[in-house]
This record gives structure tokens, C-alpha cells and sequence, in this order.
């Protein structure tokens, strides 16, 4: 029993950390139809940038970290400003295209500025575990859980209410419409970008508390691109639902069926269990659906 | 207060389709722009509200001017905000937005946010249908109830000028009369100036005050409306009235002389 | 006889009800006008018609046999085509391609026979472009013939909409309001294409329109939906004095 | 389709069969017959090391090929293409090492084989669209690696396997120039019957269905069936490039066909340009000689400032990832659509309009 | 020519560069220290090296080149990957290579007669750990478990561990795969809890070591954990931070600190480059040892710099003494694998402590 609650606890809590990073896709997705394929090194750069201040110049955490959402925020609309912006009105394949790239071409700047080796961040949160009863667990990742939440709600009634959100999701369905609303096409693009820089900077911060940083980190945008389609690609719940549904899943197949298989599944389940769900929901459990009147 | 100079806009750097086009839309006025398909019509308004760019065309000669200042080939951001605004051909409603989400969105260069509220209702008042429908996805409307929604969205922006590409297009008869009747409401009301695209000759002329008739990519005929309504082919091709009064589809001669003004 | 018979149709979309109700016959070989305000359900009729939309209740009958659960690619094949409201062309391809496109249940060339392109699939190939070059004079698009549909005009591409439905030798044609956006030179055409392959091809033809002089002088019968609900069937001066329809719909001049 | 070579200005046909000719003008079928001739004589006209690369182009352009059948011709966007070069290869490889099948079976054996775990993949299409889609192929692509790399018994786990090279009358095509002849045999033929499959029902169908499904299926398509034809052609293909990589590496292992070999084959097509074969065979060439151009560059400078190598392979990703950006910017259509601007303007050239 | 080219693969920006990097200059840095000695029988060596960043068609890329164009007789390689890729082809064109890759398959002399181990093959080392825990171990038969990640590096030496295991009375109680890029090892850790093992042995690299020894530490195991060598190196130590105390891991090259006969020649290149043997890693010792056992093959190649000449060269090399910097090794016609003996180092704050000779099995 205990050991199903730590799995489970374990799971829902890594989970929260993987929603954290879905979030990014979501938003990019929310405003411009479009997968973000460099969203892992926007963390990543988010991480090493937090990282470099607190070790390297001692800034305390709390300072750095309003620094690195700062530089994620100018790191955002400069993607806008130099990679997106031709890509108005583009298919949107080119534009997921193009993330491709910008992916390739931060990580080469990651590597000239951090080169490779694993950084360690200095103790922020506090070492030893939280107990609940007999389950354990590491106050990041309480930490995640609360800024997750958060967020949700931010972002749902900013999306919902606010003159900027409903823009976002216009600019979303018909980019041509939008322009002849008035509605400035690069700036959405670059409040949205900036905004996902900020919030897949803050999951990479956790991240980079549990493991240290090294180039390697980035693969977690990959690895979380199935959470955000379970939860449907431009739901907030969504993903974080999806997340922790993708979080239990993984430690529960490592808990029971790795034993069976000898290891390895757990990397695999989640997307088996995706596939399954996106046959039942094919725009995953909160996806706005694609409409087709003729 | 809107004009246009012998302006050339081609696409794609080699399709010209403009080919000097000049017209001009007096304050206050309703104006109608008229030809048959593939004359420009569209591209007209397109290069008026700047939305040319996003199909790579360009203006490459001529200019636009409104307000005594040239606009050619400003964003349509900035346009709108001059307070130009463009009721796209085909609805173009934002599909997964609600309609009353539409509407908000019709009002985002808007600066005085706390009169939308009333704007909506007023809207809602123009087209009692759409605030049954206020909370449905808009993709999910039937075409003409996405025409209404796609006008009441350009009130919404509250523009000096707007244009309108074939508001009539897909709507049932007493719906366009109700629209024209609007349409000229809106001009006598707000006091904005509108430069209409029809094919639908009839309505469009019944509210205009002055006409212009363009045919592949320039103007070919142009003048007040009473002047354009007693002229020969403006009546038969336009009006589709011929010489005897009003023909029955029935027995049309399989091969018409074809008019053209070239 | 009736070649297409619609009983007691009713069509739900969560709340929304497009069609409660609906039944009327066509019968073979004539024009059949199908007119009301917006959103009284017309195309969704059109969409159960080509299976598009499935029926929430009610039946539909081609030819006798009911054809309700029948999936709307095996229609085709039956020998309904369709024309559709918002121009639905394939942008990328050429008016040829399309048009050969409208011939896909006629014409049976796989993959492989295809990806070799000799024998066989040479032949069909050509047969079958004979019979789109007929659509091609007949629709007068001669000239466009080899340009992508994306880069025609509205109206180009509205006619080429009907050509490819044409191509498919359809028993019954449905024609979601073809005129639209037209000048009335151009519906003038239009009418005249309608006509002819009513009279040349016998085919039935299914019309919604809004433009009533093109609608009273075309249809043999006309049936009027107002809010899903079938208000009005009968000959066009039927309808022009049905005063449920002119309440709803035509408005007063409009008569006569 | 658009191919690169016709220029078809005032020439015209008198029956329907010219009219359908791959390359309608005289002019333009020598064009072609100079350019493959110029690829058979390429092995003698340039060093070995130039022949590898040309043959690692080849293999791509073959899968590229594939992929874009898929993804260009029938929009369905695969992120698995990756896994399904794995699977020809190792289908090969166990049809050669273990069943000691000859090569010139066993290829084609791979072809079918992955062309049926393609289609087996490609079911999600019947209700997936666009990115769920895609992400169901990226599924795909960690379900046969995992499977791969745990069925030790057949696949030698994640060790991989070793193939030999195809060997003929006694003849082992150890050489580069002989693997390339390989290699531009299988390719042509993979171009032609792409080329023809485009100008027929089935091709057509497949572009309908991309452009506008509800449309196609009103014209009759069976969406599902023509989709899943797609994945199985493409996969066909991509199988036959996977045997083919696998013999010329002479190995096999999971750690070969990871997502990002999915990615740059996705790569190759939009550089090269969706819908278009031509595109995707210079897509799957600029992909491929891209690292290696920046490469001999990074080796140049780092002759002259040796200390600063770590730096310049560092630049060497900023640049690739700058290149496809910048081209994917000036020319969002791909190198065919350059090509076929160049040849419009000097078409209409110098009346341009 | 009077130069004898090598060719070498690097890994500066893939995933494993953390420690393909300081191995590439090890390399080169011996390459240029032989070099300024006056090479070999005046002879300068050139190594054409190049960073493959881990990615396989990238590697038979370079090596195309290295073969066709650069005409390389040796080549000194790097991964797993492309050590596994490259196996067939060496062999059919004859170039000796030898790589930072120590997977047992490579001993195989029909499978890849052109291989050269240059430190004890995973398999070894795990034997070696085995042999030492059944020695050292006191009360009862010791209880192992075996933690490795889902690669054909990782699972390497499993079977051989296994089967040695086995042989000499050692039981081995659990299996785990915790992947290399994990966030957790919970439910791994967990599941290993229930069949409380003695030791684990763990054939990983640093990120997901230190993920290992974190979480263990946080759900309180008290089991021994040994790493292999590439679970080994000062790179693990701060990731890990204290969860390291008291790991034990396998050292098959010397750490720069230590004090040894073999660091001399190393001390004097840094020093004429004006650099610290402190700022310098392990895994720089192990590339310099590696290009130097390649050297050395070289210089008893008596003249004939093929491929075939230098592999004859290697063959000659008997009991070839390192200075300690890593075990001695000895290659002939029957055997490419060098030696199969490591060192043991337990973490004591913060630092590897060797704590044994170089022992085998
Ligand atoms: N994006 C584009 N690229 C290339 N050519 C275009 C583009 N848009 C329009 N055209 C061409 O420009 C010409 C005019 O098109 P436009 O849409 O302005 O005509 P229109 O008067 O609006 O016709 P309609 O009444 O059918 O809407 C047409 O021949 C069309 O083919
Ligand atoms: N797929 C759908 N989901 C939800 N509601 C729908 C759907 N399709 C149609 N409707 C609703 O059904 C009603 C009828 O729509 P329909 O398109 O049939 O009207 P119509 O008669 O064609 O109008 P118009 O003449 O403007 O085209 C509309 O209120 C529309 O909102
Ligand atoms: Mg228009
Ligand atoms: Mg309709």
C-alpha cells in the first residue's frame, strides 16, 4: 500500500513539473496553431541564465530568478522578431519548421556559452523530504505543484476574459481575419512566445534543482510533447491534467510492469496510453475540435 | 477622404491585378465599387486595409491616401487604428470563438473599452438573431448568420471608413434588404463612410451615392447613382434588366453577346 | 417515380435542432429548388443527403432503396454529386484534376498499375479525359484548363465546383447556392449551364438559391424550410402566394 | 506534380496521350536523358568519399521520397519515419543474417514488411488529424524501438545487428562506386513511379484528400482506405532506403533511427518542398550535405586556431539550424518552388507580368 | 609521407560531450606532446579529429572521410555508437581502432579483428567487482543487484555479470533500468528495496548516477552502490552532492591528483602549454592513454604504417606499463583485450579515494 501511495504521489508531482513545460507548448499553440520544437532549449537557456547568475555572481535566488524571466521575456520577442515574424501567414508547417531550427541553433549558442559539462545549482530548496505519513517527497516538487496551479488559473481567466487572450485565440484561427481586426499579428506572436519563454524558464529552474543542467535537459520538451496533446493541445487544464495523468502512468508501469518486462517501459506507457486516448478523443480530453461545415 | 491614384498591385511579383485603378470616397458618403469576377474588386479593398501583404502582393505603383496622408503598404494594424476598416469577402469569422467573442474581438483597437458593452447590445439590436446565438461557436453558424456576424463586427471597431466585400453574398433576400437598410442606418447614424463591393447591383446602387464600375483591374465607368441606374449596359449586365423590362431565366439565348467596356 | 425521398428527416446538434421533421419527395428529372432564411437547415439538408450529416431520425430513399446508413463516399457511386456552398475545390490542382477527380468511382486504376502508368491504366486515363474535355466545353472553361483552381476568381472557381460534380454522370445533382457572389451576367450563365444539363444530360437537379428570380423561373417544385421546419412545398406560384413563405422569407414585393 | 526540367511554352499535343507524357517536349526528354546519364558516369568522375556522400543522398532522397508521399501528397505529417527506416533495416538484416535470405529477396521482403507496419501505424488516421497525428507517428516511432531493442532473440536487443553488403554473381559490392550504382538504380525507379502514381487516380485522390477531405469524400474517396494506402506506399519506401542504409553501413541498431533522424527527413521535405518529389530528392541532398559542407568549413578554421575547435562545432548548429530557417523564410515553399519561380520568370521573361 | 595520419572521433557537442571533450584533448594533447619529442622515428603523427556529436550517420560520414580522403591508418574513436557502427567496416578496410567503447563483443576477434580494448571491457570490470565483493564481503553470500539504462552501452556487461556472478557464488537478487535522462528512480529504487540487496552495481553515466545515489539517499537504502568507470570521474560528485559519500566506484584510469610515475609527462606537456594539472579531469588522463597505447603500437609497427602494419604493431605490445595511469596492457594475435583489471575509489567528502591496487579476477 505504502508502495502504491509513493508511486502515485510520485507520479502526480513529476507530472506537475511536466505541465509546467506542456504549458509552453499550449501557449505557443493558443496563438499561433503551431508546435514550438525549441521549447526545451528555451528551458534550457531559462536554467543555465538563473543558473550563471546565482553561482557565478552570487545574485540570491529570488532576484535571479525575476532577472531570468526578464531575459526570457527579450528572449521571446526576439525569436519573434528574427525567426518568426516572415512566417506570418505562412503554412503552419514551415513556422513548426522553423522551430526546428531555432532549436538547433540555441543549443549551439548553449554550448558556446556553457559548453557540457553538468552544472549543479546551490541548495535553494530546502534538502530533506517531506513526509507524508510514509510517502516522501522533495520539496521542489511541492514547489512545482503550487506554481502549476497557479498558473492554471492565470492564464484560464486571462484567455477567457481579457482583450489580449481572445486576441491570441483569433490570431489562432485565421491570422488574415485578425490583421483586418487591427489585431497586430507580431505583437500576439511575440507576447505569446515571450510568455512561454517565461513559464518553461521557471519549469526549467525546478529542473535544473533536481538534476543540475546539463545540454541533455532540452530532451524534456520531447519527452512532454505527449502530455500536452492527452490534455489537448491548446487546453491549460489540459495540460496540466495530462501531465499528471502521463506522471502516474510512468511510475506506476515503472512500479508494476517494469519488473515484469524487465525495465524500460515506462519511457514507452505514456504513449501507448496516448494513442489509445487519442483514438477515443481525437483532440485530446480538453482539445478544441478541428470544424469542418461545408 | 479616401482616394485612390492610378494604383498597381500585383501578386507574388508577377500576377498584376491592378492596373491603375483610381477612385476616390468622399466623407460621409456610401460609394459602390462594382465588376464582375476577377476584376479586382477585392484586391481594391485588400490594398485600401493593407491585408495585401499577407498574400505577398504589394502596391508597386500609384498611391493610396486617406485623410491627406499616404497609407500604401502600411501594416493593417496601423491602418485600422487610422480607423480604416475591412469587412472581409466570405465572412472570415474567428471559428472557434463564440459569437459574442467575436464581436469583443471586433473592438480591439478599440480605446474606449467601456462602451463596448453597449456597442454589443446595439449590434444584438441590429441583428436580433445573433443574440440568440450569442454563446455558439461561431463556426458552427449557418453562412448567412455568419455575414451578420461578420458586419456586426466591423461596427464593433466603430471605423471612420468601412469597407464592405459583398455583405450580400449568401443571404436571404429580406435578410440583404435588412442589411442595406443597416448599412445605410450605420452611415446615417455613426456618420461613417462606406466603400461597398457588390455583385448584387440592385441593393448596393439603391444606397449608394456615387458608383464605380472596374473591369479587370480598372476603373471603366464611373458617376453618381441615378446617372449609372439610366445608363443602357450598366442596366443590362449589371442590373440585369434588358431593353424589355425584366427577362425570365428560362429562355436566355445560349450564346449572349458578352459587353465589355474594352 | 420519386428518385430521392426524404421521410421525416429531424437533425440535432446538441441543442440545436437545424431539421425537425422534414419529408418531400423529388421526383426523377426535375429541377427541385430548395429555399429559406439562414440557418432554416438547408444545407445540413444537402449534408444527410450526401451523408455527410446522419439523420438524428427519419429516413432517406434513392431510388427506392433507403440509403440512410449508407456512407457518404459509397453515394458518389450511386450516383449523387454535390456542389458545395463554400467552394470546396482542390486549390492545389489543376481544373483537369479536378475534374478527373469528379470521375474517382468510375475510373479503377490502383497503386501499382498506376505507379507503372502503362496498359491499363494508360487507357482509362485517356477515356476518362475525353469525358471531362466534354464537362470542359460544356462549362466554357477551356481556357483554365491547365491552371491551378486556387488562382481563378470566384466565379471561375463556383463553375468549376459544378463541372466536377458534372463529371461524376450523376443521377441527381445537389447545388448549394451556385450563384452566389455572381453578377447577374454571370448567373445568367449559370441559369443557362442548370438548364442545359437538366435538358442535355436529364439530369435532377437539387438548387438552393437565394436569388428567387433565378429560383421561380428555374424550379418545377420548390420546397421552403424556415428554423428546420418545412413550411411550404409546391410549384413556384404555389409558393410565391404561400403566405407562411412570404411571411418568412420572400417579404412582399418580392412576389410577382 | 511539378517537375524541374519542363518548359513548355508554345509547344502543343494532338491526342491525349502526348498530353499526359511525364516530359511532354522532345527538348526537355533529352534534358532528362543527359541528367541521368550524367548520374551514371558521376562514380567516375569523383573521389570515393564524394560517391559515399552521394550514395548517403541517394538512401535519403529514396525515404524522402516516401515521407513525402505521406506528408506532401496525402497531409499526413509523420514524426515515425525514423522507426520505419529501422524496421526495413532490421527486417533485412534478420531476412539476410538470420533466414540467410539473399539481399536482392530480402530487400524488397523489407519493403513489404515495413510497408504493413506502416499501414498497421497508420490506423490512428482513420480519426487522428494534423499534430495529434503526427504525435500518434511519434508514437510509433518509441513503440518499435522499444520493441526493437527488447526482442533480443530476433533483434539482438540494443547491440543491434551486423549485415554484409548485397553481393552478385560472386560479386560483393564492397565498393563505394558499386553501392552507388545500387543506390541509382533503386532511385530512379523510385522517382518514376512516384512521378506516374501523382498523374493518376490514386495520386489524385491522395492530394484530395489533403486539400479537402470532406470534399474527397463526397467525390467518393474512401478517406480511411486512401489514407492508410499512403502510409503503406510511403512506409514501402522508406523501408527499401532503411534495407538499403543498412546493408551500406553494414549495421543496425536502435541507437541509428532515434526521432531526430524523423525530424531532418521531415526537414528534407519542406526545405525541398511538400508535394513535390523533385523537392524531396534535393531536400534529402541539401539535408545531407549541409552538416558536411559546414563540417570541412569548422575543419578549415580549425587548422588555423586549433584552441577554438569546441567553439566552431558549436557554430556549426547555430549555422545548420540559421540555414533552414533562413531558406524556410526566403522560399517557405521549398527549393522546388525556387526552381520552378526561376524558370516562370524567364518563362514570362521579359514581359514579367 | 612523412607524416602518419590518425583519425579521431569526438564527441564535443552531443550528450555525452561532458566528457567526450576533456577525452578529445587528452588525445590530441599526447598526440602533440609525442610530436614536439620529435614523433616517431621522425615521423610527425597527425591526427585528423573531428566532433561527430554523437550521431551515428555523422560518424560513418567522417570515417568515409578519414578512409577515402585523408587515407588515415588508425583511428581513435569514442562511443559505443560509432565504435559498434564503424566494427564491419574497419575490419574489410583494415584500420585499427581503438575508442573510450569497452563493450565484450569487442574481444571477439572474428567479430572485429580490428578492435583494440584499451581498458577492462564493461563485462571485466563488472567481473572484477563481483570477484572483490565476494572477497570482502562478510556473513553469508552477498546479495547484488545490477542498475543500467536501455542502451547497448548499458546493457553491456549484464549477461557476462550474470553468468560470473553465478560462478563463483555471488547472487545476484535485481535487475533495474532507470533511463539515462531520468527525473526519478522512485519506483527502480523501490522495487530493488524489496529484494534488499547488498550492492548494486551500476553501469550508467554521471547524470543518471547521481539521480540513483539521490533518490536512494532520500527513500534511505542502505545499500553499497558501485558504479563502473563511466559511472565514475569528479563529474559526478557535484550532481550528486553528499548522496555521493560512500559511493564506490571503478576506476580504470588514475584521477590527475594522484601522485604517479605516469603523471610526469603529462605535468611537463601542461606546463609547457602553461597550464595546471589540478584544472585537468580523469577522463583527459583516459584519452591521453588511449592515443598513447595507440603510439605505441605504432612505433613497434617497425616501420610498415598500414593499417595491417600497425595492428601487427599492437599485437607485439606486452604487459605495456602506463605509469600507473591506467592497468598494463598486453595485446597478441588471440587477445585485443588489454587487461581486465580496474582500481576500486570510495567518495570520501567529496573527493575519490582509491582505495585498492589494480585487481582482477
Ligand atoms: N493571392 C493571390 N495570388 C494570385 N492571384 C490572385 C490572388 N488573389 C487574387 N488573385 C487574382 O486577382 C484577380 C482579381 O481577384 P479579386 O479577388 O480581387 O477579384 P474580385 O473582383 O474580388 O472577384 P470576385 O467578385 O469573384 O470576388 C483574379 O484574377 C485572381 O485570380
Ligand atoms: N455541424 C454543426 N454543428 C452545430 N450546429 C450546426 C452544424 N451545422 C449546422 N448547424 C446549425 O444548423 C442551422 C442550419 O444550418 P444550415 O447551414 O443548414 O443553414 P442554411 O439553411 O444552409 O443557411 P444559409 O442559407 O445561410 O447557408 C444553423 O443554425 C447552424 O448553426
Ligand atoms: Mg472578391
Ligand atoms: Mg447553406
Amino acid at each position: 500500500m505504502t508502495f502504491f501511495l509513493q508511486m502515485l504521489v510520485t507520479g502526480i508531482f513529476i507530472g506537475s513539473i511536466y505541465a509546467l513545460v506542456a504549458l509552453g507548448f499550449v501557449l505557443i499553440y493558443k496563438s499561433s496553431d503551431a508546435i514550438n520544437f525549441a521549447q526545451g532549449e528555451f528551458l534550457l537557456i531559462g536554467t543555465y541564465v538563473c543558473l550563471t547568475l546565482v553561482a557565478s555572481y552570487n545574485v540570491p535566488f529570488f532576484a535571479a530568478l525575476i532577472l531570468t524571466l526578464i531575459f526570457s521575456m527579450l528572449l521571446g520577442f526576439a525569436v519573434e522578431r528574427f525567426v518568426l515574424r516572415p512566417f506570418i501567414g505562412e503554412p503552419v508547417i514551415s513556422m513548426i519548421m522553423a522551430t526546428i531550427g531555432l532549436s538547433s541553433v540555441l543549443a549551439g549558442f548553449v554550448h558556446i556559452f556553457w559548453g557540457h559539462e553538468t552544472r549543479v545549482y546551490p541548495q535553494i530548496f530546502p534538502e530533506e523530504v517531506v513526509k507524508f505519513g510514509t510517502v516522501q517527497i522533495a520539496p521542489v516538487y511541492l514547489w512545482s505543484m503550487v506554481i502549476v496551479i497557479a498558473l492554471l488559473i492565470i492564464f484560464t481567466l486571462f484567455f477567457k476574459y481579457s482583450r489580449l487572450g481572445i486576441a491570441m485565440r483569433a490570431t489562432a484561427d485565421d491570422q488574415q481575419a485578425a490583421q483586418s481586426m487591427g489585431i497586430s499579428v507580431k505583437t500576439i506572436f511575440a507576447v505569446s512566445w515571450a510568455i512561454a519563454a517565461i513559464v518553461s524558464a521557471v519549469g526549467g529552474v525546478l529542473l535544473g534543482n533536481i538534476n543540475g543542467v546539463n545540454s541533455s535537459l532540452s530532451l524534456i520538451g520531447l519527452k512532454v510533447l505527449p502530455v500536452a496533446i492527452l490534455g489537448g493541445l491548446d487546453s491549460i487544464p489540459g495540460a496540466i491534467i495530462g501531465g499528471v495523468i502521463i506522471g502516474v502512468i510512468e511510475s506506476m508501469t515503472g512500479g508494476y510492469l517494469d519488473p515484469l518486462v524487465g525495465g524500460g517501459l515506462k519511457e514507452v506507457m505514456p504513449f501507448v496510453v496516448l494513442v489509445f486516448i487519442l483514438m477515443i478523443k481525437p483532440y485530446g480530453l480538453f482539445g478544441k475540435k478541428e470544424i469542418e461545415r461545408v | 477622404m479616401l482616394k485612390l491614384n492610378n494604383v498597381e498591385v500585383m501578386y507574388d511579383k508577377v500576377i498584376l491585378v491592378l492596373k491603375g485603378m483610381s477612385m476616390e470616397v468622399p466623407k460621409g458618403k456610401i460609394v459602390a465599387l462594382l465588376g464582375s469576377n476577377g476584376a479586382g474588386k477585392t484586391t481594391t479593398l485588400k490594398a485600401i486595409s493593407g491585408l495585401l501583404k499577407s498574400e505577398n502582393g504589394q502596391v508597386t505603383d500609384g498611391y493610396i491616401e486617406f485623410d491627406g496622408e499616404k497609407i500604401s503598404n502600411s501594416d493593417a494594424e496601423t491602418i485600422v487604428k487610422d480607423g480604416i476598416f475591412q469587412c472581409m469577402e466570405g465572412r472570415r469569422v474567428f471559428e472557434h470563438l463564440t459569437v459574442e467573442e467575436n464581436l469583443v474581438a471586433g473592438a480591439h483597437t478599440r480605446k474606449d473599452r467601456k462602451n463596448i458593452k453597449g456597442d454589443i447590445a446595439k449590434v444584438y439590436h441590429y441583428f436580433p438573431k445573433l443574440e440568440m446565438l450569442k454563446n455558439r461557436t461561431a463556426g458552427y453558424l449557418s453562412g448567412g448568420e455568419q455575414q451578420m456576424l461578420a458586419i456586426g463586427r466591423g461596427m464593433m471597431a466603430k471605423p471612420k471608413v468601412l469597407l464592405l466585400d459583398e455583405p450580400s453574398l449568401g443571404l436571404a433576400p429580406l435578410l440583404v434588404k435588412e442589411i442595406f437598410a443597416i448599412i445605410k442606418r450605420i452611415n446615417r447614424e455613426e456618420g461613417t463612410t462606406i466603400l461597398v463591393v457588390e455583385q448584387n447591383a440592385n441593393v448596393a446602387l439603391s444606397i449608394a451615392d456615387y458608383g464605380y464600375i472596374m473591369e479587370n483591374g480598372k476603373i471603366v465607368m464611373d458617376g453618381p447613382v441615378d446617372s449609372l441606374l439610366s445608363n443602357e449596359d450598366v442596366r443590362e449586365f449589371y442590373l440585369g434588366v434588358g431593353d424589355a423590362g425584366k427577362k425570365s431565366y428560362r429562355n436566355i439565348k445560349s450564346y449572349k453577346r458578352r459587353k465589355r467596356w474594352l | 417515380m420519386a428518385i430521392l425521398e426524404c421521410r421525416n428527416i429531424s437533425l440535432q446538434f446538441g441543442g440545436v435542432s437545424a431539421l425537425s421533421d422534414v419529408s418531400y419527395r423529388i421526383e426523377e428529372g426535375e429541377i427541385f429548388s430548395l429555399i429559406g432564411p439562414n440557418g432554416a437547415g438547408k444545407t445540413s439538408m444537402l449534408n444527410c443527403i450526401s451523408g455527410l450529416y446522419k439523420p438524428t431520425s427519419g429516413s432517406i430513399h434513392f431510388e427506392g432503396k433507403e440509403i440512410t446508413d449508407v456512407k457518404a463516399y459509397k453515394r458518389a457511386g450511386l450516383g449523387i454529386a454535390r456542389a458545395f456552398q463554400n467552394i470546396e475545390l482542390f486549390s492545389h490542382m489543376t481544373v483537369l484534376e479536378n475534374l478527373m477527380l469528379g470521375r474517382h468511382v468510375l475510373m479503377n486504376t490502383g497503386v501499382l498499375s498506376g505507379g507503372l502508368f502503362w496498359g491499363k491504366a494508360q487507357k482509362e486515363e485517356i477515356e476518362h479525359r475525353k469525358a471531362v474535355e466534354d464537362v470542359i466545353d460544356f462549362l466554357e472553361i477551356e481556357h483554365v484548363r491547365n491552371k491551378p483552381v486556387g488562382m481563378l476568381s470566384y466565379g471561375l472557381q463556383k463553375r468549376v465546383e459544378v463541372g466536377r460534380a458534372l463529371a461524376l454522370d450523376p443521377k441527381i445533382i445537389l447545388l448549394d447556392e451556385p450563384m452566389a457572389g455572381m453578377n447577374s451576367e454571370e448567373k445568367e450563365d449559370m441559369a443557362r449551364f442548370i438548364i442545359d444539363l437538366h435538358e442535355e444530360r436529364g439530369a435532377t437537379v437539387v438548387l438552393i438559391e437565394h436569388d428567387m428570380g433565378v429560383v421561380m423561373d428555374l424550379s418545377d417544385h420548390i420546397a421552403v424550410l424556415d428554423f428546420g421546419k418545412l413550411i411550404g412545398y409546391g410549384t413556384p406560384e404555389e409558393i410565391q402566394n404561400n403566405p407562411k413563405v412570404i411571411e418568412a422569407y420572400l417579404g412582399e414585393e418580392q412576389v410577382g | 506534380m511539378k517537375n524541374p526540367f519542363v518548359m513548355d511554352c508554345g509547344e502543343f499535343r494532338v491526342n491525349y496521350k502526348q498530353d499526359m507524357a511525364l516530359y511532354k517536349i522532345p527538348r526537355v526528354r533529352m534534358r532528362v536523358l543527359a541528367m541521368v546519364a550524367f548520374f551514371f558516369i558521376f562514380p567516375l568522375l569523383f573521389s570515393d568519399y564524394v560517391v559515399s556522400i552521394a550514395i548517403l543522398c541517394g538512401i535519403a532522397a529514396i525515404g524522402a521520397i516516401g515521407l513525402n508521399i505521406l506528408t506532401g501528397f496525402t497531409g499526413q505529417i509523420s514524426i515515425g519515419v525514423g522507426a520505419f527506416l529501422g524496421v526495413g533495416g532490421y527486417a533485412s538484416a534478420i531476412l539476410t543474417m538470420k533466414m540467410g535470405l539473399s539481399f536482392w529477396v530480402a530487400m524488397p521482403m523489407a519493403g513489404i514488411i515495413t510497408a504493413i507496419i506502416g499501414a498497421l501505424f497508420g490506423i490512428p488516421s482513420l480519426r487522428l488529424k494534423g499534430l495529434y497525428l503526427a504525435i500518434a507517428t511519434l508514437a510509433a516511432q518509441v513503440i518499435i524501438l522499444f520493441v526493437i531493442s527488447r526482442w533480443d532473440s530476433l533483434t539482438g536487443g540494443t547491440a543491434g545487428m551486423v549485415l554484409s553488403r548485397p553481393s552478385i554473381f560472386g560479386y560483393t559490392l564492397y565498393s563505394e562506386t558499386s553501392f552507388y550504382y545500387l543506390m541509382l538504380i533503386i532511385l530512379v525507379f523510385t522517382t518514376i513511379f512516384s512521378l506516374n502514381l501523382f498523374r493518376s487516380r490514386v495520386g489524385r485522390a491522395f492530394i484530395a484528400v489533403r486539400d479537402r477531405d470532406i470534399a474527397a469524400e463526397v467525390m467518393g474517396i474512401n478517406l480511411f482506405k486512401y489514407k492508410l494506402i499512403a502510409f503503406t506506399v510511403s512506409s514501402f519506401f522508406v523501408g527499401i532506403a532503411g534495407a538499403l542504409l543498412g546493408h551500406y553501413t553494414m549495421i543496425v541498431s536502435p541507437e541509428l533511427y532515434s526521432i531526430f533522424i524523423s525530424v531532418e527527413f521531415l526537414a528534407m521535405i519542406l526545405v525541398g518542398g511538400l508535394g513535390s518529389v523533385f523537392g524531396s530528392i534535393y531536400g534529402a541532398i541539401f539535408i545531407t550535405l549541409l552538416p558536411v559542407l559546414l563540417r570541412t568549413i569548422v575543419e578549415g578554421l580549425s587548422v588555423i586556431f586549433p584552441e577554438l575547435y569546441g567553439l566552431f562545432s558549436a557554430f556549426k548548429e547555430v549555422i545548420f539550424g540559421a540555414v533552414i530557417i533562413l531558406f524556410l523564410i526566403y522560399e517557405p515553399e521549398g527549393i522546388a518552388k525556387m526552381w520552378k519561380n526561376i524558370k516562370d520568370y524567364f518563362k514570362l521573361w521579359p514581359f514579367s507580368y | 609521407g612523412d607524416t602518419i595520419k590518425i583519425g579521431g572521433l569526438y564527441d564535443i557537442t552531443g550528450p555525452t560531450g561532458d566528457v567526450g571533450t576533456p577525452y578529445a584533448e587528452g588525445e590530441k594533447a599526447y598526440i602533440e606532446y609525442l610530436n614536439s619529442k620529435g614523433g616517431i622515428d621522425g615521423k610527425q603523427i597527425e591526427l585528423i579529429g573531428q566532433d561527430y556529436a554523437y550521431s551515428i550517420p555523422e560518424a560513418q560520414q567522417l570515417y568515409q572521410k578519414y578512409k577515402s580522403k585523408d587515407k588515415v591508418s588508425a583511428i581513435l574513436g569514442w562511443g559505443t555508437g560509432d565504435t559498434e557502427a564503424l566494427r564491419q567496416q574497419i575490419a574489410v578496410d583494415k584500420i585499427p581502432f581503438i575508442s573510450a567503447s569497452y563493450s565484450e563483443n569487442l574481444k571477439d576477434l572474428n567479430e572485429s579483428p580490428y578492435n583494440f580494448l584499451s581498458a577492462a571491457s564493461y563485462s571485466d570490470q563488472a567481473r572484477s567487482v563481483l570477484q572483490w565483493i565476494k572477497d570482502n564481503h562478510k556473513g553469508g553470500t552477498p546479495k547484488v543487484a545490477l542498475i543500467y539504462n536501455d542502451t547497448a552501452f548499458g546493457k553491456s556487461p549484464i549477461a557476462d555479470a550474470k553468468a560470473f556472478a553465478k560462478e563463483i557464488g555471488v547472487e545476484i537478487v535485481d535487475e533495474q533500468v532507470v533511463d539515462l535522462k531520468a527525473l526519478e528512480a522512485t519506483s527502480q529504487l523501490l522495487n530493488m528495496k524489496k529484494k534488499s540487496p547488498d550492492y548494486a552495481i551500476i553501469n550508467q553515466t554521471w547524470g543518471a548516477t547521481a539521480t540513483i545515489l539521490k533518490d536512494a539517499k532520500k527513500l534511505g537504502l542502505t545499500t553499497q552502490f558501485i558504479g563502473l568507470n563511466w559511472a565514475t570521474g569528479e563529474g559526478l560528485l557535484p550532481i550528486a552532492g553528499d548522496a555521493a559519500e560512500g559511493f564506490i566506484g571503478v576506476v580504470t584510469h588514475a584521477f590527475p591528483y594522484e601522485d604517479l610515475p605516469g603523471m610526469a609527462e603529462i605535468k611537463e606537456y601542461l606546463e609547457s602549454k602553461g597550464e595546471k594539472l589540478e584544472d585537468k579531469s580523469q577522463k583527459f588522463v583516459q584519452g591521453w592513454v588511449a592515443a598513447k597505447i595507440m603510439v605505441e603500437g605504432i612505433k613497434l609497427a617497425d616501420g610498415d604504417y598500414t593499417g595491417e602494419g600497425i595492428r601487427a604493431g599492437l599485437e607485439k605490445l606486452n604487459n605495456l606499463d602506463l605509469g600507473g595511469l591506467g592497468a598494463n596492457i598486453t595485446f597478441s594475435s588471440e587477445s585485443h583485450a588489454g587487461t581486465n583489471e580496474i582500481r576500486l575509489a570510495k567518495v570520501e567528502n567529496g573527493k575519490f579515494e582509491v582505495f585498492t591496487e589494480y585487481i582482477g579476477y
